[in-house]
């Protein structure tokens, strides 16, 4: 990809598109690469991934923009993008766990049932280091001066999913 | 007790309202009959006369208070249409007109609506503040009302320190906004207040400095002295002798009362509604008034410090002797006429309406005889008042005044009106960079200009 | 222009006096009640429903329409073309519908669970055979509904869907037709029944106070089924010669002697009955 | 009343305690940080504050939350919440055929819907190599131009309208009324057309629209010149957006953002030129650029591409030749399979779509790319470091438009 990127001789400065797709048997991600000044452009397809674990080196990299389709296209997926940095759902409210637009996710008993059931979970777990960890403040520990209000709301216990 | 109490609760509710109401008049009346009778009554109104006429001035002021307080409804009313109707016309739409004639009535069910809405208080508010805050802008913008001089007799108390006092109860909306905005728990708001305390303080200097060289000229505080100074042909006006004043307090003026360009403490498009985020019902509504209000006093006070208050544009008396008329003031005594007044009221009146309703039955065939008579009272109504009204021009001085501080102040709150139609909105530090930079200087430079001046006009009169 | 413009207010100036020339300029306002904006005729805004010349509505009720609209907003029904069965396209009513099996829950009154076991396969045979009888005629709904009653003991949650669908008739209709009279019954086994009588006379001898008993003691107001469909507690009527006490029936018999601690017994009896004759 | 407990009595069941709103919306997500970004995000340094530009506010384009990190005025960092609009339109294509697909990507890009419907259609007919007929070609592009200039005029409206001027926006609005009451005429739909079809256009061009469109383009020009004379020189507008969000040239190759904006940042890239299709090769007009790359920039861009468009009308108009309007194509037809990257020139950028197709009549894959997807991306790295009142103003100037972000 860099040297399609960078060499004076291909040029294809712009990334017009970067799809995911599911085949039935296997993933791909297709990039279409286009040239500003030249007509030309190319279509480079990351090929047979498997269902299970989709795995493909981010172009985040060269593309600052590529983020976004790369985080739009894990969460209709489920492909990771590794080196992409902010990789989490970008349309599905954060607790789905089901990839709606693969061949093999049933729109009905997924919306009835609750997320997560026999659909393979697929959760990036992320340890942040020690000091990004300490507990976010929460509105009761505001040292709220306000005696009027009262909010006995318990303090910054974080409701895990 | 289950007797009384069981048609009690059949009662429908507004059963429960009057039948108390209905008991407590049987009383007040049977009590006032007996007060009468053993000669209480007129002794407690003797009294009461006996402490007004101590103390007249307190009870001026109290009078005045209340009257101002009255009169900012129907003027808030008026330019709350105003605006809504102008930014239409400007904007090639037509604006309010279901409600009333013309959708004059619309401004007015805006204030019910205002009142009839739940006033309601979000849950982290700190309930006292957020109370009081619009309560403080409301009577901080409507109090300098006291000051301002209507007409040559109407001015509520003419202290001869108008202006500062004007001055020092304007800066009071500063506290109410911050209160809001800091009071109301929500993020947005409380960058309006941030925002509004910051605008509204660095432009009270400029707004402060320019006057100043009125105050030069004029040599008092006492907007009616002022105003009294500027009286005859409008080239007398401070505005021809201070122009830079006048540019600088309008531009002043202008952010002072939160108005494009510089409506930065409720600017919707950023800040959801600044300080009035949280508020809703008559509390928004205080806000809403106060800040209309602040309009029409803002040009008030514009037109009294620079465009000669009551004065008319040209001196009538000259003209007058030119041609030689006497006193215009016709000399009808009405009280003098006695049991004429009865007969003309009795008989002249019906006697108009029907001269006017024969010919219109007459000439429009399709009109039933009641019909035309209805049109003719309507229009006898409509040529009553017309003359009544040219008669008070005419006879008193009071009336000419007035009229002449009405229109020059509604030209400002349409220019203002105006200027909120068409200009986008300044970004919160441009905005304090123009206060600080470029006005606060020029309104410096222009006192000593015409201190100055001054000094020179008095060398040369000297010489 | 050039020179002008260098001056910081000429923006501005210019602009305030454009908006001036437009204040003067006629309005584009169109008063929409009085006058209309003139639409043109291609506009597809409107669904309307042609008339032939001879009068009578062209649309047969061929669903083709219906078919091929992709959002499938189209809900149709009408009769079909020999005028004798009345016809349904569409989900049957709105979304909601499609997703609440049951009209009577989501009409807010409290139904006992057993009332939606959802589509417990109960064979349609003579369920069938009824509906052949009536000749699938939604307007015969009630006399559907007492035969597959009389047949199935209650009305179970699928043969009113299999009525609604064969005859077309909706659920709401069909729901609202069983809901309104009493015999007909939602909940499967015997169902034990208080009736209260409420009348200005019982209320006096005390029945308020029976009345909250039972409340508390059967967890449902007047009119209601528990929620494990054991007891309904419905409002009966002593016409007048309750002598002097409140009028509580059991399944029709009187129940003389009648006091608010005695009555939440014989609920709490009933209630454990029917727990018993459940897990048994 | 006011409730100082942080729970309210629900409505629907009295005995069940609900958060009041105050408790559960917080710009803090309950859930722990799930990546480095979030986690980097979410950590708060002394003097910051969480802001939600919440998703009814009301100078956001369309149904968007962004959480801003905002240091007094100033903001810091933000990240954009989608998924508000989100409907699924590409499964939805999937489920249904063709036909269907084509108005149910109407509504991608609601504010110039021809765009987004041509996808599906242009893909179609690049899958079964069709030819239209040419004056169907010439319809679609004088559809296409008419719709840029009403989406423009709205641009200008709502950038005056985020820096507080009201009335830009109503003469934008009367501007595109009479646009949108013309194409009504045309299409039968004022807003969502529903009018290309595969292998042509819906119906010809009937005399309404032409007499609507003759007084219109008559008054054109002039109406351009007194729309942008309120904003050109106004000199607020211009300390507004002058120097405001700045885009150069490779940070906006990098994000991948493309038309107006990435013209103005001085690249020349048009899809209509770089990668003709219809009738545009045919066509003269030329591709205004602009290199500076800040709001200012994009906004007098915009005002140029009127000026071509209404140029490319007047051609358009000139030389339409006669003829049918819908190419023969089997009333149930089946798209071969194979696949297929089409894109169009829309006022936001190129918008494109890959569609693949296994034959049967339903598209298996239909892949849209929307430009205002990867401009609010922009958005997010030109905000940090101004103050909110200027976030307002370059998200104006970059013009996302939420249906097509939210797919």
């Amino acid at each position: 990809m860099r040297t399609l990127h960078d060499d004076e001789q291909f040029e294809f400065e712009l990334l017009a598109d970067l799809a995911g797709v599911d085949t039935g048997t296997e993933m791909w991600v297709v990039y279409h690469l286009w040239s500003p000044r030249s007509s030309d452009w190319l279509r480079v397809v990351a090929a047979g991934l498997s269902r299970e674990d989709p795995r493909v080196p981010s172009v985040t990299f060269i593309w600052k923009g590529a983020e976004w389709a790369e985080r739009e296209a894990y969460d209709m997926f489920g492909i990771i993008f590794e080196g992409n940095r902010d990789l989490r759902r970008i349309y599905m409210p954060p607790d789905y766990t089901s990839f709606p637009l693969r061949k093999d996710f049933l729109l009905p008993d997924d919306a009835a049932r609750s997320p997560g059931e026999g659909v393979r979970h697929v959760e990036q777990t992320f340890q942040p280091a020690e000091q990004l960890r300490q507990p976010v403040l929460r509105r009761a520990e505001l040292g709220s001066t306000m005696p009027g209000s009262a909010v006995e709301l318990e303090a910054g216990t974080e409701k895990t999913p | 007790m289950s007797v009384i109490s069981r048609p009690w609760n059949r009662l429908s509710l507004a059963g429960k309202i009057i039948l108390p109401l209905f008991l407590l008049l049987i009383a007040l009346t049977v009590l006032l009959l007996a007060g009468w009778q053993l000669g209480l009554i007129p002794a407690v109104i003797e009294l009461l006369a006996e402490v007004v006429r101590s103390n007249i001035d307190i009870f001026r002021f109290i009078l005045t208070a209340t009257l101002t307080l009255l009169i900012t409804i129907p003027v808030a009313f008026v330019i709350i249409y105003m605006e809504m109707k102008v930014i239409a016309f400007l904007a090639g739409r037509i604006g309010p007109n279901r409600v009333g004639p013309w959708g004059t009535l619309s401004s007015v069910f805006h204030g019910f609506k205002v009142l009839a809405k739940e006033d309601f208080t979000p849950t982290g508010a700190d309930a006292a503040v957020f109370t009081v805050a619009p309560i403080i802008t409301y009577l901080s913008s409507v109090l300098t009302l006291l000051v301002i001089p209507f007409a040559p007799g109407l001015v509520g108390l003419d202290m001869n320190i108008g202006l500062l006092y004007f001055f020092a109860v304007s800066g009071l909306t500063v506290v109410g906004l911050l209160t809001a905005g800091w009071s109301s728990f929500n993020k947005y708001s409380l960058l309006g207040g941030l925002r509004a305390a910051a605008q509204i303080v660095s432009y009270e200097l400029p707004l402060l400095l320019a006057p100043v060289g009125i105050i030069m000229l004029a040599g008092t505080l006492s907007l009616n002295q002022i105003v009294i100074q500027q009286s005859g042909w409008f080239w007398d006006w401070y505005v021809f002798q201070q122009p830079i004043a006048f540019i600088v307090f309008f531009i002043a003026a202008a952010a002072e009362g939160n108005r494009t360009p510089f409506d930065l403490t409720e600017a919707d498009s950023e800040i959801v509604a600044g300080f009035a985020t949280e508020y809703s019902g008559m509390r928004f509504g205080f806000f809403f008034f106060a800040e209309y209000v602040n309009v029409f006093i803002l040009s008030a006070l514009t037109v009294v410090l620079f465009f000669g208050g009551w004065n008319a544009p040209i001196d009538p008396r000259p003209i007058l002797e030119f041609f030689r008329i006497g006193s215009l003031t016709p000399a009808i005594d009405v009280s003098s006429m006695g049991i004429w007044l009865l007969w003309v009221l009795a008989i002249g009146v019906p006697l108009l309406v029907l001269l006017i309703a024969l010919p219109l039955w007459l000439l429009k065939s399709g009109w039933s005889f009641l019909k035309s008579l209805v049109v003719a009272f309507v229009l006898f109504n409509v040529m009553a008042i017309a003359a009544v009204t040219i008669w008070a021009f005419l006879s008193f001085e009071v009336v000419v005044g007035l009229f002449w501080f009405i229109v020059k102040t509604f030209t400002f709150v349409f220019i203002f009106v105006w200027m909120r139609g068409t200009l986008p909105r300044v970004r919160i530090d441009q905005l304090m960079g123009f206060a600080w930079k470029w006005l606060v200087e020029i309104a410096l430079l222009n006192v000593f200009v015409t201190a100055g001046a001054i000094l020179l006009v008095q060398e040369l009169a000297r010489q | 222009m050039g020179l002008m413009s260098k001056v910081p207010g000429w923006g501005m100036a210019m602009g305030m006096v454009y908006t001036f020339k437009r204040f003067v300029q006629p309005k584009v306002t169109i008063q929409y009640p009085e006058e209309r904006q003139d639409i043109s005729p291609h506009h597809r805004g409107r669904l309307v429903l042609l008339y032939d010349e001879a009068g009578n509505l062209k649309c047969e009720t061929c669903f083709q329409c219906a078919m091929a609209c992709p959002i499938e907003i189209i809900d149709m029904g009408g009769v079909d073309t020999k005028n004798r069965m009345h016809v349904h396209w569409g989900p049957p009513e709105q979304y909601a519908e499609r997703r609440e099996e049951s009209a009577l829950r989501r009409s807010g009154r409290p139904v006992s669970d057993k009332a939606f076991a959802a589509w417990l396969p109960i064979d349609l045979g003579p369920l069938e055979r009824i509906l052949v009888a009536n000749d699938y005629d939604p307007r015969r709904l009630l006399t559907v509904l007492e035969q597959s009653q009389a047949t199935y003991g209650y009305l179970p949650v699928a043969a009113l869907q299999h009525i609604s669908h064969s005859t077309g008739a909706w659920y709401s209709e069909i729901y609202g037709i069983a809901t309104s009279y009493p015999h007909l019954v939602f909940e499967p086994g015997r169902v034990a029944e208080i009736g209260l009588c409420r009348c200005a006379a019982c209320s006096l001898a005390g029945g308020g106070k029976v009345r909250d008993a039972l409340v508390e003691a059967l967890g449902i107001d007047v009119g209601g089924v528990t929620p494990d469909g054991s007891v309904r507690f419905s409002a009966a009527d002593c016409g007048g010669d309750n002598g002097g006490q409140p009028l509580v029936t059991l399944d029709g018999q009187r129940q003389p002697g009648m006091t608010p601690d005695k009555a939440r017994d014989l609920a709490q009896k009933l209630r454990a009955k029917s727990a018993k004759a459940a897990n048994a | 009343m006011t409730t100082d407990r942080g729970t309210v009595r629900s409505l629907d069941d009295p005995n069940i305690w609900v958060d009041t709103p105050a408790t559960i919306f917080d710009a803090v997500p309950p859930y722990p940080p799930r990546t480095e970004r979030e986690a980097e995000f979410y950590h708060l340094r002394d003097g910051e504050m969480l802001l939600n530009l919440g998703p009814q506010h009301p100078s956001t384009h369309g149904v968007l939350r962004i959480v801003l990190k905002v240091d007094g005025e100033r903001v810091t960092d933000l990240d954009p919440v989608l998924g508000y609009l989100h409907r699924g339109v590409e499964k939805i294509c999937e489920n249904g055929d063709w036909h269907h697909a084509i108005s149910n990507c109407d509504p991608l890009e609601y504010v110039a819907s021809m765009f987004s419907e041509a996808m599906p259609v242009l893909s179609a007919e690049k899958l079964l190599d069709l030819q239209i007929p040419r004056r169907a070609e010439y319809i679609r592009v004088l559809c296409w131009e008419l719709n840029r200039i009403a989406s423009h005029g709205l641009f200008i409206g709502w950038l005056a309208l985020d820096l507080g001027g009201l009335t830009p926006l109503l003469y934008g609005f009367i501007e595109r009324d009479r646009i949108v009451e013309m194409l009504a005429s045309l299409t039968g739909q004022r807003m969502l057309f529903n009018y290309l079809r595969i292998g042509g256009v819906n119906r010809d061009l009937n005399h309404d629209f032409l007499s609507r469109l003759g007084d219109w383009m008559s008054k054109a020009a002039v109406e351009l010149e007194n729309e942008t004379r309120l904003l050109n020189e106004n000199e607020i507008f211009v300390r507004r957006t002058k120097g405001m969000g700045v885009l150069d040239r490779d940070t906006a190759l990098r994000l991948c953002v493309t038309g107006p904006n990435l013209r103005a940042a001085g690249v020349p890239y048009d899809v209509r030129r770089a990668h003709p299709y219809s009738v545009y090769p045919e066509l003269d007009f030329d591709i205004p650029t602009r290199d500076t790359g800040d709001s200012y920039a994009r906004y007098l861009l915009r005002v140029d591409e009127i000026r071509e468009s209404i140029r490319i009308i007047d051609q358009v108009l000139h030389e339409m030749p006669d003829g049918p309007i819908m190419a023969k194509i089997p009333r149930m037809i089946r798209i071969p399979p194979g696949r297929a990257f089409i894109s169009v020139e829309s006022p936001r950028g190129q918008y494109s779509c890959y569609a693949m197709s296994d034959g049967s009549d339903q598209p298996f894959r239909l892949r849209i790319h929307d430009p205002s997807y990867f401009t609010l991306q922009a958005v997010g790295h030109l905000m940090p470091g101004n103050l909110i009142a200027d976030s307002m103003a370059i998200m104006a100037s970059l013009d996302p438009v939420m249906g097509g972000v939210d797919k």
